[in-house]
């Protein structure tokens, strides 16, 4: 049976057999900086491909077909007329911040790949305070937003950062303290710790409740967080163009929208490890026999099934569900989600100092 | 042959030089924000190389995820894009200078000349379980009661900031 | 160049709490000087965990002092 | 009570969200009632709706014969000079001078396809056609003249 990890271990050795340490510490390092590039270039391709499907599908419509067979080759063709495109710098807009604002956004979701469990043992980077890892650097994105939106020296583009930036910050919250009450039950912030803990059942079936509860929670927040439907106000069309990429063209368009792809699969798989496992098969209990059936599917399968499971998910909110309004949207973080899910810690605090978890 | 750390560090020592005296130098009031962002994540990256990863993520965190977006907010609704600051005085400018550097290089030679003692104890893994128990013990030296009077400082802060916007505008008689 | 030690790490933080202090002096603007406060306070939280990793790493009372200084500040703003 | 409603508030929210996810899972998963058109392909069996307002026509009958006496009502109408009506005077078997038209321009570039000529016409000489493939290399060929060459107008209508 073929793993993930038992490839880079075999790339490990033999380049540490031909090589001295310090070359094969560097060439590792390429190799994977090289892989999450052509990961990134995949999840583009495959992401917006399957944006598209999905809203065809939901709306009783066919989808991109016409471009290579069933239409496969249409992110393709995207790709191409994007990188073809002139890229426009305003006149009077910062060009130093404008041009770098678009890089940020990127460098912040590369750097995001870096603890993220892709199967077992096979992770780029197992520190331990992951989570928290995660979290904390993803809240550079908002700087990169508000960033184009200053220097696009456009005032759709500074009101959609703004309300970008207002948004971004309040669900951190809630997002961080439904992070948090999982956390709690498995006293480690180490993606490789919780993943372990979740070897008897995921989180979501052994926490009660409350672990639906936050997932729920934790589910809105990361979809506001990405800036996605229905909480999309920073780029709200009808009102603002296009929020903070309306000056935006080509190639810098293509990397702020290749980082909102890429930024919706980080925080499905945050979500997946933290809830749902990670890489870990469907397990019940102590039944060996089931455990050992669910083990013989690769557990990168396992991954990114769960992933792809979640960005459905968010991609159906975006389909079903119409636009907020600004007072709505803070009144939905700060009067409901918020107390919710600090309630909602307390009682898992307190399921996890009884035990009463499984 | 220099080791990846030691290349690290001294990148690291010049993103932070460099932006500081960047943000303290431009004109563009938004660019000096940026500038004191890149050096607050080089801190953070300064951090991460002495191996003290929960204080950077809550650098991280708190500054850029915080504050520096609540400066960003108050240059929006504050200033015009486009707009330069003041020019300085040159006097003015002499006598900082002169100030700041005469501070260093006092504080620099009295580090110096002091030999510092290296500890000699086993070092502990700053993790967050560390951390924690650390933090919060109450028998050996431990931080509790600083810990409490932090979060009551923050709870008031919490407290005043409602008090400031729930005050009512006085009613403006119309007559 | 050497291995960098506590004295570099010192000699960085040094500088980068003077610029804090030439920006405090020179700049007229609220919001800058904030910044230039940001700077300062921030040399210090270096110094304080440098000492830590070096002087004392049985210790992490380092540790504890910049993240109070963390919270005052958030706390301030 | 502050509190029931806010429960009430949540449990509301939570339903109207379930059934709008419902709504849309069913589209997705029942994925054959499709209504995306592919054009070129069904162009054999497209059925364009009875209201479509493609462009001005002019409907002749078998012998060549129009219902235009050429009145101008249709010019007078379009709101953007769309149609220009050239008349000429015919006489006829009596040797009595009767108008009728030389030529129906038609524009369709400056068209908004409002109805406006067809609502005005008194004697429902002209019609709006459900086709809509109008795209040409010159712009000179969306100039139409509308009644056919050698068309006359046909008996009784005044």
């Amino acid at each position: 049976m073929w793993s993930l990890s038992k490839i880079a271990s075999s790339i490990h050795e033999w380049l540490s057999s031909t090589f001295n340490p310090t070359i094969t510490q560097v060439i590792e390092m390429v190799i994977a900086g090289v892989s999450i590039i052509g990961l990134f270039a995949v999840l583009g391709l495959v992401l917006v491909l399957m944006e598209r499907r999905v809203a065809a599908w939901i709306q009783i419509r066919l989808g991109p077909n016409r471009v290579g067979p069933l239409g496969l080759l249409q992110s393709m063709a995207d790709t191409v007329k994007l990188l073809v495109k002139e890229g426009l710098t305003p006149n009077g807009a910062d060009k130093f911040l404008f041009n770098l604002a678009p890089f940020i956004a990127m460098i912040v979701a590369m750097l995001l790949m870096a603890p993220i469990a892709f199967a077992k043992d096979f992770q780029l980077w197992d520190l331990n305070i992951g989570v928290l890892y995660v979290s904390a650097v993803s809240s550079i994105m908002v700087i990169s937003i508000l960033m184009a939106g200053w220097s696009s020296n456009n005032k759709y583009s500074l009101m959609g950062a703004m309300r970008s930036g207002a948004q971004i910050v309040s669900y951190e919250l809630s997002a961080g303290l439904a992070i948090l009450s999982i956390v709690v039950l498995t006293g480690s912030l180490q993606v490789s710790t919780i993943i372990q803990s979740q070897a008897d059942g995921w989180w979501i079936f052994k926490g009660h409740i409350p672990a639906i509860v936050s997932f729920v929670i934790f589910m809105i927040a990361v979809t506001a967080e990405t800036n996605r439907a229905p909480f999309d106000l920073a780029e709200a069309e009808s009102e603002l163009t296009a929020g903070f990429h309306t000056e935006y063209s080509g190639m810098k368009f293509a990397l702020f929208f290749l980082s909102e792809y890429v930024n919706v699969f980080i925080v499905c798989a945050i979500g997946a490890t933290i809830f749902l496992g990670g890489w870990m098969p469907f397990h019940i209990g102590h039944w060996e026999s089931f455990n050992h059936i669910m083990d013989y599917i690769p557990s990168s399968i396992w991954f990114f099934g769960k992933t792809f499971m979640l960005i459905f998910l968010i991609m159906w909110f975006r389909w079903t569900f119409p636009r907020l309004r600004i007072d709505q949207l803070l009144n939905l973080e700060w009067k409901y989600l918020l107390p919710i899910s600090m309630l909602n810690l307390l009682i898992m605090t307190a399921i996890a100092i009884l035990g009463w978890h499984f | 042959m220099m080791s990846g750390s030691t290349i690290l560090f001294y990148l690291l020592a010049t993103l932070i030089i460099s932006c500081g005296v960047l943000s303290v130098l431009t004109r563009q009031i938004f660019r000096a924000a940026i500038y004191v962002l890149f050096t607050l994540i080089g801190i953070a990256g300064m951090y991460f190389w002495l191996q003290y990863e929960f204080l950077a993520a809550v650098q991280i965190v708190v500054y850029v995820g915080g504050i520096i977006v609540l400066i960003i907010f108050s240059i929006f609704l504050t200033q015009q894009a486009g707009e330069k600051l003041a020019k300085q005085q040159l006097d003015r400018k002499i006598f900082a200078g002169l100030a700041a550097f005469c501070g260093f290089a006092l504080t620099i030679v009295q580090v110096l000349q002091h030999g510092f003692k290296m500890g000699t104890e086993t070092p502990i893994v700053p993790t967050v379980e560390n951390i924690g128990q650390r933090m919060l013990d109450v028998n050996n030296s431990g931080y509790a009661f600083p810990f409490e009077i932090v979060s009551i400082l923050l709870l008031a802060a919490l407290v005043g900031c409602i008090v400031i916007a729930l005050r009512s505008k006085p009613e403006v008689n119309l007559k | 160049m050497m291995e960098p030690g506590l004295n570099h790490i010192l000699f960085v933080s040094i500088l980068l709490f003077f610029i804090g202090v030439y920006g405090f002096f020179t700049r007229r603007n609220l919001i800058t000087m904030l910044m230039s406060i940001e700077l300062i306070l921030n040399s210090v939280n270096l110094n304080f965990i440098a000492f830590n990793k070096y002087l004392w790493p049985g210790k992490m009372d380092g540790l504890f002092f910049s993240i109070f200084v963390i919270a005052k500040k958030s706390s301030i703003d | 009570m502050f509190l029931k409603d806010y429960i009430k508030d949540i449990y509301g929210a939570i339903k109207s969200l379930l059934v709008g996810l419902n709504r849309t899972g069913y589209y997705f998963t029942h994925h054959k009632e499709i209504i995306t058109e592919q054009y070129p392909d069904n162009r054999a069996t497209l059925v364009m709706a009875e209201r479509f307002k493609g462009e001005v026509v002019m409907p002749h009958d078998a012998n060549n014969e129009h219902r235009c006496t050429g009145c101008t009502a249709c010019e007078l109408a379009c709101p953007n000079g769309t149609i220009k009506v050239v008349t000429k005077f015919e006489v006829n078997a009596e040797g009595k001078k009767k108008k009728a038209i030389d030529k129906l321009v038609y524009h369709l570039e400056l068209c908004t396809m409002c109805n406006l000529c067809v609502v005005a016409c008194p004697s429902d000489a002209i019609k709006m056609a459900p086709t809509f493939e109008h795209s040409v290399y010159d712009r000179s060929l969306l100039t139409k003249i509308l009644n056919n060459p050698g068309s006359k107008i046909m008996e009784g209508v005044e």
